[in-house]
């Protein structure tokens, strides 16, 4: 029973400094989850500063240098058209964490949105959205990302707003579900014998509630996105060549797998770095946060 | 009554690990039970009461919880017996019942599976006896159609017809003592009046004896024989029923009969206890209620006192300085 | 009772819902509340009484409007409540509060308790922003909290203190109606009795009126000046305390009455006849809902729901006995 | 249960109603003509009147989708402008496949997936529940496809062990399972991984439940309360879980057909995706609908097996 992982499922999030504090304790008290954030960060500095950190053009063609295994020259090597690994890494860092950020952000604001309204509301509001919910449920999310952006054609907007598309039932799942729970609580039938507004009630006292749960949801969706867009780059359908994906890499180092195995290798390490660190970012996120797991004495 | 009990308790205590420190939840619980007998355990919430009963039957989890001090079943010590000699004692000598009907059966077995499973561990039986068995506990119980209803689900129980079944369970072995914590709490005041009588029963017709534990004085006054009043981990009275209703030597004892709202007669006001039950990290030194105690003396709070009689003679014991000086450290051989 | 106008009248409000039974099946109906009629005096404590399931927090509710009522009238202050628009309502609310059973969901757990008040404050814009410290300060005062409560969140207090802040919070409004939903059945005995002290105080101080709703005959007793008694949705007995806990009209409030616990040992073992359970809502039993558990039920219990007759006093029961 | 199940297939019919319209919307929104994208830029503009006319895009689009809609209810999905085949007989032609390697992988997920995850809990905080829980977070993060690669290269290339292609035409029963082996684990390592989590996380509640008590309280010994009490407990929220992740293994096949270049749905998909063969799409996310719809179906009924509580009119 250590008492740091309870601070952030109690505090509210109004005062961001003893938000960020909460969340520092966690993370020191969870090395899994510390070891998520700083792989994390390390990735986005990356991405941030890709020129720095790669001296190459990624689009760069070396025709003198191509199928280069890694050596001091190109760290990671090169590929078929001898541009440099390291640098097409470090740029298609942009690619997958601008689309999953983005199309996560959106489908996290839309989808909580709507799921709260959806649980608070109830009636036919609540029908229509849980109907639109289940239809979008009905599809994996790489198949319905693989249609949009079959149809629409591959760009990043377009990918954006396949996973956002794929996302938002999800987010609307996580954030429907306890504010249905909450909406029994006493505390809100209180809130609505003072005769709050509800949007009051659902802006000011179910949204500080239910918010943990989906920032959990959302590091974990982050991880999936970044998964989703790297497969549908691997099937052909990313943004289009020659701008380096890390799923575009792995589809043209597979051609090669044979003889170099490194081409697929070392954006297959990229992603599962990635999304392994959303992954133990929101597990710690999750055991903080879930009472239920917590070792108590009854 | 025969001479020796059924079931001893010396210099209970039982710690929990909080925070890294062992902290003792109950302290120097002793009470005798003999056969055929109900004793009560009451108080409020956080006093031990329920702890003082799992830790009899060794349910807490030994990774947060250690006992010190000694249970003597029938001449047999249980503290410090290992989990597997311990699940020869559950259910077959002492049986427990528990609060929430609710949550204690198994939602997804039969009622007449989980009767039928607590004979089967404890005897060499086939499952038809077995069943014929669990069968006619339940109907002694007054479960309605009990051999049509064995192979349903605890879901299609009311809530008193659940704590029957659970009765049933704990009583198909014919243990000598049963635990009961808090049974009827949960339940509606017509369906407890109702559980209270078939325990009565029970006892009576299996020579069964019962700890009973209760936060209410009404329901210590229909079942029980002797009564322990627990605060903050100790036993503070201990008393026939009789005596101790007519005659409360305790000031929590007293303040808890002035502070319950009778429906057989209109009360002024009541006297409500000031302050709180201090949390286990927060016991206070000498005696623990003495904070909240109006008739507090200064000696109250150097050293804590000891459960004794204030009249040898008398089985009516109290842990006061008001009624004797002896305290704790003296008990101590 | 005076012969002024009631605070609140309830008319004949019922209010049905839907239960899910099986999967698949359509859903089956319970009547939770059946024709409720009653009214609480101005000053006066009202105690509803029953056990779980009778309707007794659904009807708290009702009066309120936290549940909208299928049929039937409410009235508070000779206005009615039932066809109040929404913007007029919410000013109704300020008159009108709640207090619930369970401490520990009673709070919203992110929100100090500062804020929690000043909420309110600003919501119903009570008094001007530069007085709000003033005013809760002076709120938790009145609940017994001391002044640096204001800092904290809900997980820092105990039970009955968190009880305490839901009492400040129902006060901000300055309300003259509490409707108090099992507000002390889940304390302590001794916590408890300091919080119907709380209760009484505060009613005497600022003329407060309650619905007071418990399934404790014993706090009925000490702090309810009126009860009445709900079986499956309805009303079976209504009448002064001690009139009904002494000499109770309806079978079934002799048998509650009996089965209730008293703490004297010789009374408490005597022999209840309590016979049956309540049954299920869902399929409630025709007549009078009582009859397959009445010791003395005759046909006519079977085929005819009760009228209410007035027995005088101030009494008055829905029961074939008396009809 | 069959009166259940009927009416939940009835209420898929607004679902299904929904995605036929999406995917109407879809095909009609892409940049272009249709007609103009299947004969290329060098036809006449008589030839694509004529396409036109023929494809019915001549008409409004209400009669359009209607026309889409009649086509679906008798079974007709139209033919690929590739190679004039119906849909239907094209995707008839890989789905057991498809299949074949989807129960596969279930199997090999439930199998490892169960049982690691109640060893983990039961071992909590120790080394047994590190070790597994480090390896569900891992696979849990790998793509399928990268897996898949990963696999192949190791026990195909490198060791030879299993075909790197699988085998078309008409092989021995042994050869086709051969061929299954590393797709089926592929998919059903990664599934595993995930129903590990949510076991272990089921089991640790459950064996904090009341009820578990009361077991130990009557002297039922400590590893029948396990098997008898908790795990059967326990497994209830594994089957929906379990039935959420079929959408995911259905998506996760197309990456594995790929990568073992493996005939089914998924390379269909992907070749008509490559070559613009819009009504194979179409027929190809309508028939990814109504297997999810019927595994969703599947899951509900079995969630009524595995929980009494649960009972269909």
């Amino acid at each position: 029973m250590s008492a740091a992982p309870e601070t952030l499922a109690i505090r509210p999030p109004a005062v961001w400094l003893r938000f960020a504090r909460a969340l520092w304790r966690t993370a020191t008290a969870n090395a899994a989850m510390m070891t998520g954030i700083a792989l994390f960060l390390a990735v986005v500095i990356v991405a941030i500063g890709a020129p720095v950190f790669a001296e190459v053009d990624p689009l760069d063609q070396d025709l003198l240098a191509r199928l280069v295994p890694p050596s001091p020259g190109h760290w990671l090597g090169t590929d078929a058209f001898g541009r440099d690994i390291w640098a097409r890494i470090a740029y298609g860092a942009r690619i997958s964490l601008v689309i999953g950020l983005v199309a996560v952000g959106i489908a996290m604001v839309i989808g909580s949105a709507l799921g709260i309204l959806s649980g608070y509301m109830g009636g036919w509001v609540d029908q229509a959205i849980s109907q639109a919910t289940n239809i979008l449920l009905a599809f994996p999310s790489l198949i319905l990302g693989l249609m949009v952006v079959a149809f629409l054609g591959p760009s990043v907007p377009n990918l954006i707003a396949a996973i956002s598309l794929a996302t938002i039932p999800q987010f609307i799942r996580v954030s429907r579900a306890p504010t249905i729970a909450l909406r029994e609580r006493d505390f809100i039938q209180a809130c609505r014998a003072l005769g709050f507004s509800p949007l009051r009630i659902m802006v000011r006292h179910i949204l500080p509630n239910i918010w943990p749960e989906i920032l959990v949801m959302g590091s974990l969706w982050l991880a999936t996105a970044i998964r989703v867009e790297a497969s549908l780059a691997f099937i052909g359908l990313g943004v289009k060549p020659p701008t380096p994906t890390w799923g575009g890499m792995i589809r043209e180092g597979f051609e090669q797998i044979l003889n170099s195995v490194y081409l697929a290798l070392f954006p297959s390490l990229a992603i599962l770095v990635v999304v392994l660190a959303l992954n133990m970012i929101g597990d710690g996120l999750r055991d903080a946060l879930d009472p239920r797991l917590k070792e108590s004495k009854r | 009554m025969t001479d020796a009990p059924v079931l001893a308790v010396r210099g209970l205590s039982t710690q929990f690990r909080i925070g890294g420190a062992w902290r003792a939840a109950t302290r120097n619980i002793a009470f005798d039970l003999y056969e055929n007998q109900t004793i009560a355990l009451v108080g409020e919430s956080g006093c031990g009461k329920s702890i003082t009963c799992q830790t009899i039957l060794g349910l807490l989890p030994a990774a947060v919880a250690r006992t010190e001090g000694s249970i003597v079943y029938q001449g047999r010590e249980l503290v410090g017996l290992s989990d597997a000699e311990m699940e020869t004692v559950r259910g077959k000598e002492i049986a427990m019942i528990f609060q929430e009907p609710m949550t204690a059966l198994n939602p997804v077995m039969t009622v007449g599976e989980q009767i039928a499973e607590a004979i089967r561990v404890h005897r060499r039986c086939t499952k038809a006896e077995a069943k014929a068995e669990a069968i006619a506990f339940m109907d002694r119980v007054r479960i309605p159609a009990a051999a049509q209803r064995y192979n349903d689900y605890p879901h299609q129980f009311s809530g008193g017809m659940r704590q029957r079944i659970v009765i049933a369970m704990a009583m198909a072995c014919k243990p000598k003592v049963l635990l009961a914590d808090e049974p009827t709490t949960a339940l509606d005041v017509t369906i407890q009046a109702q559980i209270l009588a078939e325990l009565r029963d029970l006892c009576a017709n299996f020579n069964m004896s019962m700890v009973f534990i209760t936060h209410s004085l009404g329901v210590v006054a229909a079942i029980a024989d002797r009564v322990a009043v627990m605060y903050a981990g100790e036993i503070v009275e201990l008393a026939s029923v009789e005596e101790l209703f007519a005659a409360p030597q305790h000031p929590y004892t007293r303040a808890l009969f002035q502070a319950i709202p009778r429906v057989d007669e209109t009360a002024e006001n009541l006297q409500a206890i000031p302050g709180q039950v201090p949390p286990i990290t927060a016991f206070p030194e000498g005696c623990r209620f003495a904070p909240r105690c109006p008739m507090r003396m200064e000696k109250c709070a150097g050293r804590p006192p000891r459960l004794a009689a204030a009249d040898p003679a008398s089985p009516h014991a109290v842990a006061c300085f008001l009624h004797h000086d002896l305290a704790l450290e003296e008990a101590a051989e | 009772m005076t012969t002024a106008q009631p605070l609140l009248q309830v008319f004949g409000v019922s209010k049905t819902f839907d239960v899910p039974r099986r999967i698949g099946a359509p859903p089956g109906k319970v009547h939770a509340l059946d024709d409720v009629t009653l009214d609480i005096a101005i000053g006066e404590t009202l105690g509803l009484v029953g056990e779980s399931g009778c309707g007794k927090s659904t009807a708290g509710r009702a009066f309120l409007r936290l549940i909208e009522p299928d049929t039937g009238e409410v009235w508070f202050d000779g206005e009615n409540l039932t066809t109040a628009i929404p913007s007029r309502m919410r000013t109704l609310r300020k008159r009108l509060q709640i207090i619930f059973q369970d401490p520990y969901s009673s709070l919203n757990p992110r929100q100090k308790v500062a804020d929690m008040l000043a909420e309110v404050l600003s919501v119903h814009k009570v008094c001007p922003r530069a007085e709000f410290p003033r005013r809760i300060a002076q709120l938790l005062d009145e609940v017994g909290l001391p002044a640096s409560a204001a800092d904290r969140f809900p997980h820092e207090f105990s039970g009955g203190q968190r009880q305490r802040l839901g009492i400040a919070r129902a006060l901000s409004v300055g309300p003259d109606l509490i409707v108090a939903d099992e507000a002390v059945s889940a304390l302590d005995v001794s916590i408890q009795a300091q919080i119907l002290d709380l209760l009484r105080r505060l009613k005497a101080e600022r003329n407060l009126s309650y619905l007071f709703i418990t399934h404790d005959l014993g706090v009925v007793r000490y702090f309810c000046q009126r009860a009445a008694v709900m079986y499956l949705g309805r009303i079976v007995e209504t009448g002064p305390v001690k009139d009904l806990l002494d000499e109770p009209l309806h079978p079934y409030t002799r048998m509650l009455r009996a089965a209730s616990p008293v703490p004297n040992p010789v009374e408490a073992r005597k022999t209840v006849q309590v016979t049956g359970e309540v049954p299920s809502p869902l399929n409630p039993p025709t007549g009078c809902h009582f009859h397959p558990r009445c010791p003395l039920a005759k046909d006519i219990c079977k085929q005819a729901r009760p009228t209410v007759t007035e027995m005088g006093g101030g009494r008055a029961v829905a029961c074939h006995l008396y009809g | 249960m069959a009166r259940y199940a009927l009416l939940k297939l009835l209420y898929a019919v607004p679902t299904l109603f929904a995605v036929l319209l999406l995917v109407f919307v879809l095909t009609r929104v892409i940049p272009g003509d249709p007609a103009q994208l299947i004969l290329g830029d060098q036809a006449t503009p008589e030839a694509i009147a004529a396409l036109r006319t023929q494809l019915g895009l001549d008409k409004s689009i209400p009669l359009q989708f209607l026309d889409f809609l009649v086509g679906v209810l008798h079974g007709d999905f139209g033919s690929s402008i590739v190679t004039g085949q119906s849909v239907v007989s094209l995707a008839a032609a890989v789905l057991p496949s498809t299949l074949e390697l989807t129960v596969a992988s279930l199997v090999v997920g439930v199998v490892f997936g169960v049982p690691l995850g109640a060893w983990s809990a039961m071992r909590r905080n120790r080394l047994p529940d590190i070790a597994v829980r480090i390896g569900s977070l891992i696979g849990l993060s790998l793509p399928a496809f990268v897996f898949g690669i990963l696999l192949l290269v190791v026990f195909a290339v490198q060791l030879g062990w299993f075909p790197v292609i699988a085998p078309s035409g008409d092989v021995s029963v042994f050869e086709d399972l051969r061929a299954l082996v590393l797709p089926a684990v592929t998919l059903g390592i990664l599934m595993a991984a995930y129903i590990t989590r949510v076991t272990r996380s089921s089991m640790l509640q459950v064996l904090g439940e009341d009820f578990i008590r009361t077991a130990r309280a009557k002297g039922v010994p400590w590893w029948r309360v396990v098997r008898r009490h908790a795990l059967r407990n326990a497994i209830i929220p594994v089957v929906t879980v379990v039935g959420l992740y079929l959408g995911v293994l259905i998506g996760n096949s197309v990456l594995t057909e790929m990568v073992f270049n493996r005939p089914g749905l998924g390379k269909l998909i992907v070749g008509a995706l490559a070559q613009r063969d819009y009504p194979v799409l179409q027929g190809l996310m309508v028939l990814y609908t109504l297997l999810i719809i019927l595994a969703n179906l599947i899951t509900d009924l079995a969630y009524g097996v595995f929980n009494p509580r649960v009972r269909f009119a």
